[in-house]
């Protein structure tokens, strides 16, 4: 046990999604388990905060950490991890660019405390109570982790080495990352371990995509039958493959719906909604302003489609001061 | 000169949870809190997003439970747009939701109940967990379940993509179908986990009722809470886990209440505490009634066990004798044996994989009838299912465009927040006496929240497989860990 | 507010605008002007990363409608500046912060007022209020 | 003002094979029309501080065609091929010339003459046309001392035809006369090469190394009927054509002329056009003969313009088409056609008529003017020995080289053409003579394919401006009856211009300094999935996608590329950049400094 690598696998704001995808490399899971030592890894054992802090700076040779930062209690745990570790993995959508709650940085926090426990239609709250880091019960001390004002992605919080993307990651990726690391054979420090193209260069539907694409109204997935086999922007659906990074077999194309981007950026772009948005309006196919308006009143949701996995890392959304 | 034990990290519905117990000077236990310290706020970001997109949003609340929220998110479209799916894709909707409650009963059994009674409640930690089990029942058995699991999530896979993050689900409809193909293998799979089903409870049954000793700790008081119960019954109030009406039943049980889901805001309540971030449920007609249990309790328990208290049996053949069979033996209905709940579980188990062959066999499943285009966008649509950890909600006002305008979700977990506070209170009540806390005895307390498999079995559901635990027994006064005990 | 000075980032066609005075004199009149060979190549990057740098407003000034050298530019960004107009609301920034105008100056005439009401319009917005 | 540049970066590049805006391809001596509408359309639109710019533009356009002035007015080749012609109407290039004539042809005596050193030896140009003038100035700046001769006594050779109504004499002049001493070219006027003993040996004697022989067509063709000549060409009250239009422009005729009298005017030419309504001008009550018919669709369809038919019809003039003449008669003083029916023009074979002599009209006239064409002087070409055994002149296409090495003919001698073919041919034999006098190969690397771009997309395409003519009641007389452009209108049409052609053969934006350079657009492979946004925003067809082992991959055309970097902020995933733009370097600056 001793000589082998010590890796450490660990969730912060995350849905526990990664963690299954963890297990369902199936077989697999018993080699990587085989050839490290899995020091932590609370969805599956003893979840010992202080033996981490009692291990050596850099004990641990590898910690994937996935989901986003979005309180006190992830901000420690991610802190802690990088202290002791060699390297750290950010591990799925929300490590990488803060996910689906990301978008949760288009509100408030006070605005998300006020609906879940004042305004929605079944709250009963006559104390107008509200969760507190630190509350008195009977004379009892509870406390709570503090609920930041944002969501962060974990290279916001901590410096990050490698970036495994996807909601979650595929097996086949998380075998290549792990089998990297132990084998030694890493890329440059910050790369992100999946191919670096957009995912339209891996669609089976690229090749029945025309030369020109224009769109002049665009339509929602429930508005229209989607043929199984065309491209969707070729049928006027909103699909961010153009701009999206590929290594997710290209799962909701299988199932016949468009991308939404869970492998963020593709390598060398940063924001991959602006750019997604900019090709967009591109491919408007307008006569006049007004066609141009309407087709443009037909994109149901900019920041939805472009920032559904990566608002945290959007160009607008400031990092933390 | 009191004491604190704290109990973390336990829990993930929408993140962590923890336990605190409370020692009074005498170091018996004062009182105890299950705290849910996380929140997501998906309710408002939610906000502004286009209606059609929310089954490939919400499925993001729970990665282990993501197939429920997916299920909840498309049939509140349907309501959303006065649409009924076709036969088809009802057909599709119903395999990829069965298929998911049998993985997830089944891991949640093998690798987090199975320890307990196989191995044993008290045995050293080290051998409670997965591989104890397997060396307990044989290596076959632990393949078979990681087969049962890859097989079913196989078929998640064909419909609703990534299993941890499905995204398929349309109003009136599902994107993609089943060819006859892709029937054959899924027959295979429903006809060996039925007959694995079958195994399960035999294997329940052999090590767990014919064990005196484990049979009275089901039967224990310190597991045992009269609540009222809620839970999804078909027309003829059989156990229906994808649709159907909301029945409650009182801990006597009588019908208290029999509704249409979307009448859901009439009948409960979620109070808001300051010391967890999770609102607790209860009948709101009741009123809050704290956390208390028995004569004038307001709080209700859902999941498997409530499902079969508040139906009158299953709605298939095999699972309704093993229904019969498990009240024969726990003294009638309702059952307030908390444990129960994991024999409930397997019998649920059964009955889905029993719907499974027959979906499996229905020749309408390769139609490629799947959707119903016929849209009516009424701007309110309320979508309800029976997730593994219980009713689950999800309701959504729009816009004139479909775009949503108020979202209100009740997660499975939250509905029993409250029971699970006063199990886990009357556990330790009934097994910590003092700061001098064996650690079999923390995992009995811990064995009664894990009963409800609280969206922890996010947490829990995997390999080795046991509970974290550290006890710090703290000065009240000034806080500071006196001692630490801990499992492992 | 009132001590409030609008940041504002200027982009305009060469083709249509101050291409007779050979920039240097308006150069020192106009703040942060970013003459383009086309209006067509400003990118909504380019745009983001202006309100990220701390821009209070960000002004393109095309060539008039049908006079693009480049066929189309000035609508390409035309384009993009409405559809930026969705994005921006959600961020909570206005969308008057971000205004396309399509005309001739090559004298450099109007340029300087025309930028100078963008800046009064926006002082009267303030500051962009963060998220 | 800008200053617009034409050396370095500013300069145009010139490819073997390359593409061209078909204007360019199609004007003889390729002038930069893209470059040079695109700078009109820079011009400010205050007029005095245009004027600047205008002669700017002139002097850029000089370099290349010192008679750009004169084009200005009567050429309007490149309008033919030009794209927009199907969207809207051929841009007006005629009449931006003419609008930067209107400036630059009083500046033109100011012009300094060429700084060459004449060491290359002495050149005869026999004829002192277009043709003649052009080989003599490309000549002349090649260091090249040389003299042209012409039996008349003025400049211009053929242009000298053209009615002043229709090319203002004052530009001609200003051309001519300015281009020689610019030029500094020997001028030999009335001097009549192969009469008097003065031959091309006797030119070899005195030095001459190398001949350009592009004397025209200075004869009227005399009416034919079959084969036979016409009879009665040679009675009082039948004049050729072009005499007509020669006299007149010398100004030995006068006013009201043909005042209350019938003529008839032979020829469906543009010539024969001018002169009838010359003749018009001149009082006549004017009747047009020709054998073909109006519909411009058929094989038989009139030569002459259509311009020149709408023209004439305001005037009052009679077409009579259909119709050849067989004789000429006179009867008690009036003079008589005899014109039979016309019914076929062409053949296979070429001119071919088809006459039925049953179908006859007369027609009566107090003057006839036979207007069918014009002759070389074919003595001359004898004694010179140009022709070949089959009596044919004999020149190389390509260098124009003649049987005789050190003699080179060109212009309508050779071939008749427009006054523009005729410059061209004269450039070409400056070259030819250049490189034969230098040794070098006379025809490598002169071929020049070059390929017509297509239009550009856009959304939309503006039509033409409405030509102007004072109405026809007003413009009998020899004034210019087609108004210019004022500088608003120039300044229109040119932005009307879709600048089809590739930037390097163009680079006006550079040469006015709008850009420091041409930016390339370059394709990281490694990054473009080929999801095809590019293809779809570029107007011009450089954007396309090609499959590498089976990944379909983005590239771009350079040659059709416009640096307009559209491409690059509609790709999604960075794999297109400007290299060489520094906008993307100002951009940070600035926003650093924010």
């Amino acid at each position: 046990m001793a000589d082998k690598p010590k890796v450490a696998i660990c969730w912060l704001g995350s849905c526990g999604g990664c963690d299954e995808a963890v297990v369902d490399i199936n077989e697999a899971i018993l080699d990587v388990a085989g050839a490290t030592d899995i020091v932590l890894w609370p969805v599956a054992m003893d979840f010992k905060y202080h033996h981490i802090e009692a291990m050596e700076d850099g004990e641990i040779v590898l910690s994937i950490i996935n989901g986003h930062v979005r309180n006190s209690e992830h901000e420690e745990v991610a802190k802690m991890l990088r202290k002791k570790s060699q390297l750290v993995l950010a591990f799925g959508a929300c490590a990488c660019f803060g996910g689906t709650p990301g978008m949760a940085n288009f509100r408030t926090k006070e605005d998300i405390f006020n609906w879940v426990y004042r305004d929605a239609p079944t709250v009963v709250n006559p104390k107008s109570n509200y969760p507190q880091p630190k509350s008195q019960v009977s004379g009892k001390e509870l406390t709570l982790p503090e609920f930041y004002e944002q969501v962060y992605a974990l290279n916001q919080i901590i410096d990050v080495d490698y970036y495994l993307p996807g909601c979650p990651p595929p097996p086949d990726l998380i075998v290549n990352a792990v089998t990297a690391v132990l084998e030694g054979k890493l890329p440059p420090k910050g790369s992100t371990l999946a191919p670096n193209k957009a995912l339209c260069d891996t669609c089976p539907r690229n090749k029945t995509k025309p030369d020109k694409i224009a769109i002049k109204e665009f339509k929602r997935i429930h508005e229209v039958e989607a043929d199984p086999d065309t491209c969707f922007l070729a049928q006027g659906i909103i699909c961010l493959g153009p701009a999206i990074r590929t290594g997710c077999g290209e799962a909701c194309m299988n199932i016949n719906l468009p991308c939404r981007g869970c492998f963020g950026p593709v390598e060398g772009v940063a924001d991959s909604g602006a750019k997604f948005l900019s090709s967009l309006a591109s491919i408007i196919d307008a006569e006049s302003e007004e066609e141009v308006q309407r087709a443009i009143e037909t994109v149901a949701d900019a920041a939805g489609y472009a920032y559904r996995f990566s608002a945290p890392i959007s160009t607008l959304i400031k990092k933390r001061v | 000169m009191a004491k604190q034990i704290t109990i973390n990290p336990i829990t993930r519905l929408e993140g962590h949870g923890k336990i605190e117990i409370f020692l009074d000077d005498d170091g018996n236990v004062d009182d105890a809190y299950w705290q849910v310290v996380e929140l997501r706020g998906f309710e408002r970001f939610c906000i502004g997003r286009p209606a059609e997109e929310m089954p490939r949003i919400t499925p993001n609340i729970c990665g282990v439970c993501p197939t429920p929220h997916n299920m909840a998110s498309t049939k509140a479209l349907d309501d959303l747009y006065s649409v009924e799916p076709t036969p088809a894709a009802k057909l599709v909707r119903q395999l990829h939701y069965n298929a998911f409650i049998i993985e997830d009963h089944y891991i949640h059994f093998y690798f987090l109940s199975a320890p307990d009674f196989v191995v044993g409640p008290d045995a050293p930690p080290a051998e409670r967990n997965i591989l104890g089990v397997i060396s307990k029942v044989g290596l076959d058995i632990g393949k078979q379940v990681i087969d049962i699991r890859k097989r079913n999530r196989e078929i998640i896979k064909l419909i609703g993509s990534k299993p941890p993050h499905p995204e398929g689900g349309l109003p009136g409809g599902v994107p993609r179908g089943i060819t006859e193909e892709e029937r054959e293998w899924i027959k295979a799979t429903a006809d060996d986990t039925v007959e694995f089903a079958q195994f399960t409870l035999k294997l329940f049954k052999d090590v767990v009722l014919a064990n005196k000793k484990y049979l009275d700790l089901v039967l224990s008081d310190a597991y045992n809470l009269k609540t009222y119960y809620m839970g999804l019954v078909d027309e003829n109030n059989k156990v229906n886990l994808y649709e159907g009406k909301l029945r409650v039943i009182d801990p006597n049980g009588n019908e208290y209440a029999l509704f249409d889901p979307r009448d859901y805001i009439d009948y409960i309540g979620e109070w808001v505490e300051p010391w967890t971030y999770v609102r607790l449920t209860y009948l709101r007609k009741l009123g809050w009634s704290g956390l208390i249990e028995g004569e004038g309790t307001s709080i209700y328990r859902v999941a498997p066990l409530a499902r079969l208290n508040v139906s009158d049996g299953m709605a298939t053949p095999l699972a309704q004798k093993e229904y019969e069979e498990m009240y024969n033996t726990l003294g009638g209905k309702p059952a307030h044996h908390t444990l129960a709940f994991h024999w409930a579980r397997l019998i649920e188990a059964l009955q889905c994989a029993e719907d499974l062959q027959r979906i499996a066999n229905d020749p309408l499943l390769t139609s490629k009838d799947l959707r119903n285009m016929n849209l009516k966008l009424k701007q309110v649509g309320v979508g309800c299912v029976e997730a593994a950890r219980g009713t689950l909600i999800h309701h959504y006002e729009t816009d004139d465009r479909g775009i949503i305008t108020k979202a209100n979700l009740i997660v499975a977990t939250q509905h029993n927040a409250a029971p699970i506070c006063l199990s886990v209170k009357k556990a330790a009540m009934g097994f910590v006496k003092g700061p001098e806390v064996e650690e079999g005895l923390l995992n009995m307390v811990e064995m009664a929240f894990r009963a409800y498999d609280p969206c922890l079995a996010c947490a829990t559901h995997c390999l080795p497989g046991h509970m974290p635990l550290t006890v710090n027994l703290r000065d009240r006064s000034s806080g500071e860990v006196i001692r630490t005990l801990e499992r492992s | 507010m009132s001590d409030f000075e609008p940041k504002l980032v200027c982009f305009s066609c060469n083709f249509g605008w101050g291409y007779l005075t050979g920039g240097n004199g308006l150069n020192s009149q106009i703040k942060n002007w970013i003459p383009v060979a086309c209006s067509g190549k400003i990118d909504t990057t380019h745009i983001l990363d202006a309100f990220k740098a701390g821009a209070d407003g960000v002004l393109i000034l095309g060539c008039p409608e049908g006079d693009c050298h480049f066929q189309d530019g000035n609508f390409e960004a035309k384009k993009r500046v409405y559809l930026l107009h969705k994005l921006l609301e959600d961020y909570g920034i206005e969308k008057d912060r971000l205004k396309i105008e399509l005309s001739v100056d090559p004298e450099g005439k109007r340029i300087t007022q025309v930028v100078k009401e963008m800046g009064e319009s926006i002082g009267k917005l303030g500051p962009v209020k963060k998220i | 003002m800008w200053k617009t540049e034409s050396i370095g970066s500013a300069r145009v590049e010139d490819a073997v094979k390359q593409f061209l805006p078909p204007c360019q391809i199609r004007c003889p001596i390729n002038e930069d029309i893209q470059r040079t509408n695109v700078l009109i359309s820079l011009l400010p639109d205050d007029p005095d501080s245009a004027k600047e710019g205008i002669i700017q533009i002139g002097d850029y356009l000089y370099e290349k065609n010192p008679f750009f002035t004169v084009c200005g007015y009567i050429c309007g080749l490149c309008e033919n091929d030009c794209n927009y012609t199907t969207k809207g109407g051929a841009i007006k290039r005629r009449l931006l010339k003419r609008f930067l004539s209107d400036t630059f042809t009083p500046y033109l005596v100011q012009k300094k003459p060429l700084d060459v050193k004449k060491d290359k030896g002495k050149v005869a140009v026999i004829g002192a046309g277009p043709g003649g003038l052009m080989a003599a100035y490309e000549l002349s700046k090649r260091g090249y001392t040389v003299t042209v001769f012409d039996s008349s006594n003025k400049l211009g050779g053929a242009a000298r035809y053209i009615p002043k109504y229709r090319l203002p004499e004052q530009v001609m002049d200003a051309v001519v006369d300015n281009l020689v001493r610019i030029a500094g070219i020997d001028v030999k006027l009335g001097v009549k090469v192969g009469e008097g003993g003065l031959d091309l040996q006797q030119l070899r004697d005195d030095g001459y190394k190398a001949f350009f022989v592009a004397t025209g067509t200075p004869y009227a063709r005399p009416l034919t009927f079959g084969t036979a000549e016409v009879e009665g060409q040679e009675l009082d009250g039948v004049m050729y054509g072009l005499t007509l239009l020669w006299e007149v422009n010398q100004g030995n005729i006068p006013a009201d002329y043909y005042k209350g009298k019938k003529v008839i005017v032979i020829g469906g030419g543009n010539v024969a056009f001018d002169v009838a309504r010359t003749a018009r001008r001149l009082g006549g009550d004017v009747t047009i003969v020709c054998l073909e018919i109006m519909d411009k669709a058929s094989k038989d369809a009139i030569p002459a313009d259509e311009e020149e038919l709408v023209g004439a019809r305001e005037e009052g003039l009679t077409i009579i088409t259909s119709r050849g003449v067989r004789g000429i008669t006179k009867v008690d003083g009036k003079l008589k056609l005899d014109c039979p029916l016309c019914t076929s023009v062409f053949d296979e074979r070429g001119f071919n008529p088809q006459i039925e002599c049953a179908d006859c009209i007369d027609l009566e006239g107090d003057v006839i003017l036979p207007t069918i064409g014009q002759m070389t002087d074919r003595d001359f070409l004898q004694n010179e020995a140009l022709l070949n055994e089959v009596g044919r002149l004999q020149a190389d296409p390509l260098t124009l080289q003649s049987k005789v090495e050190d003699v080179f003919v060109g212009g309508d001698v050779r071939r008749i053409g427009f006054l523009a073919d005729a410059m061209g041919e004269g450039v070409e034999a400056a070259e030819s003579i250049d490189r034969y006098l230098s040794g070098i190969d006379l025809k490598r690397g002169r071929v020049k394919e070059c390929e017509p771009y297509d239009a550009p997309y856009r959304r939309a395409y503006r039509d033409e401006p409405k030509h102007k003519w004072v109405p026809a009641d007003r413009r009998i007389n020899f004034d210019m009856f087609e108004e210019g452009f004022t500088l608003e209108e120039a300044i229109e049409e040119g932005r009307r211009c879709i600048t089809c052609g590739p930037c390097i053969s163009c680079k006006a934006c550079v040469s006015v300094g709008i850009q420091d350079d041409l930016p390339v657009v370059e394709v990281n492979e490694d990054l473009c999935s080929g999801c095809r946004m590019c293809v779809y925003v570029c107007n011009y067809e450089a954007a396309q996608v090609k499959e590498v082992d089976g990944k379909i991959v983005s590239w771009t055309d350079d040659l059709k590329c416009k640096s307009c970097g559209m491409c690059v902020a509609a790709c999604p995933s960075g794999a297109r950049q400007l290299v060489g733009d520094k906008t993307e370097g100002r951009i940070k600056e600035i926003y650093a400094a924010l």
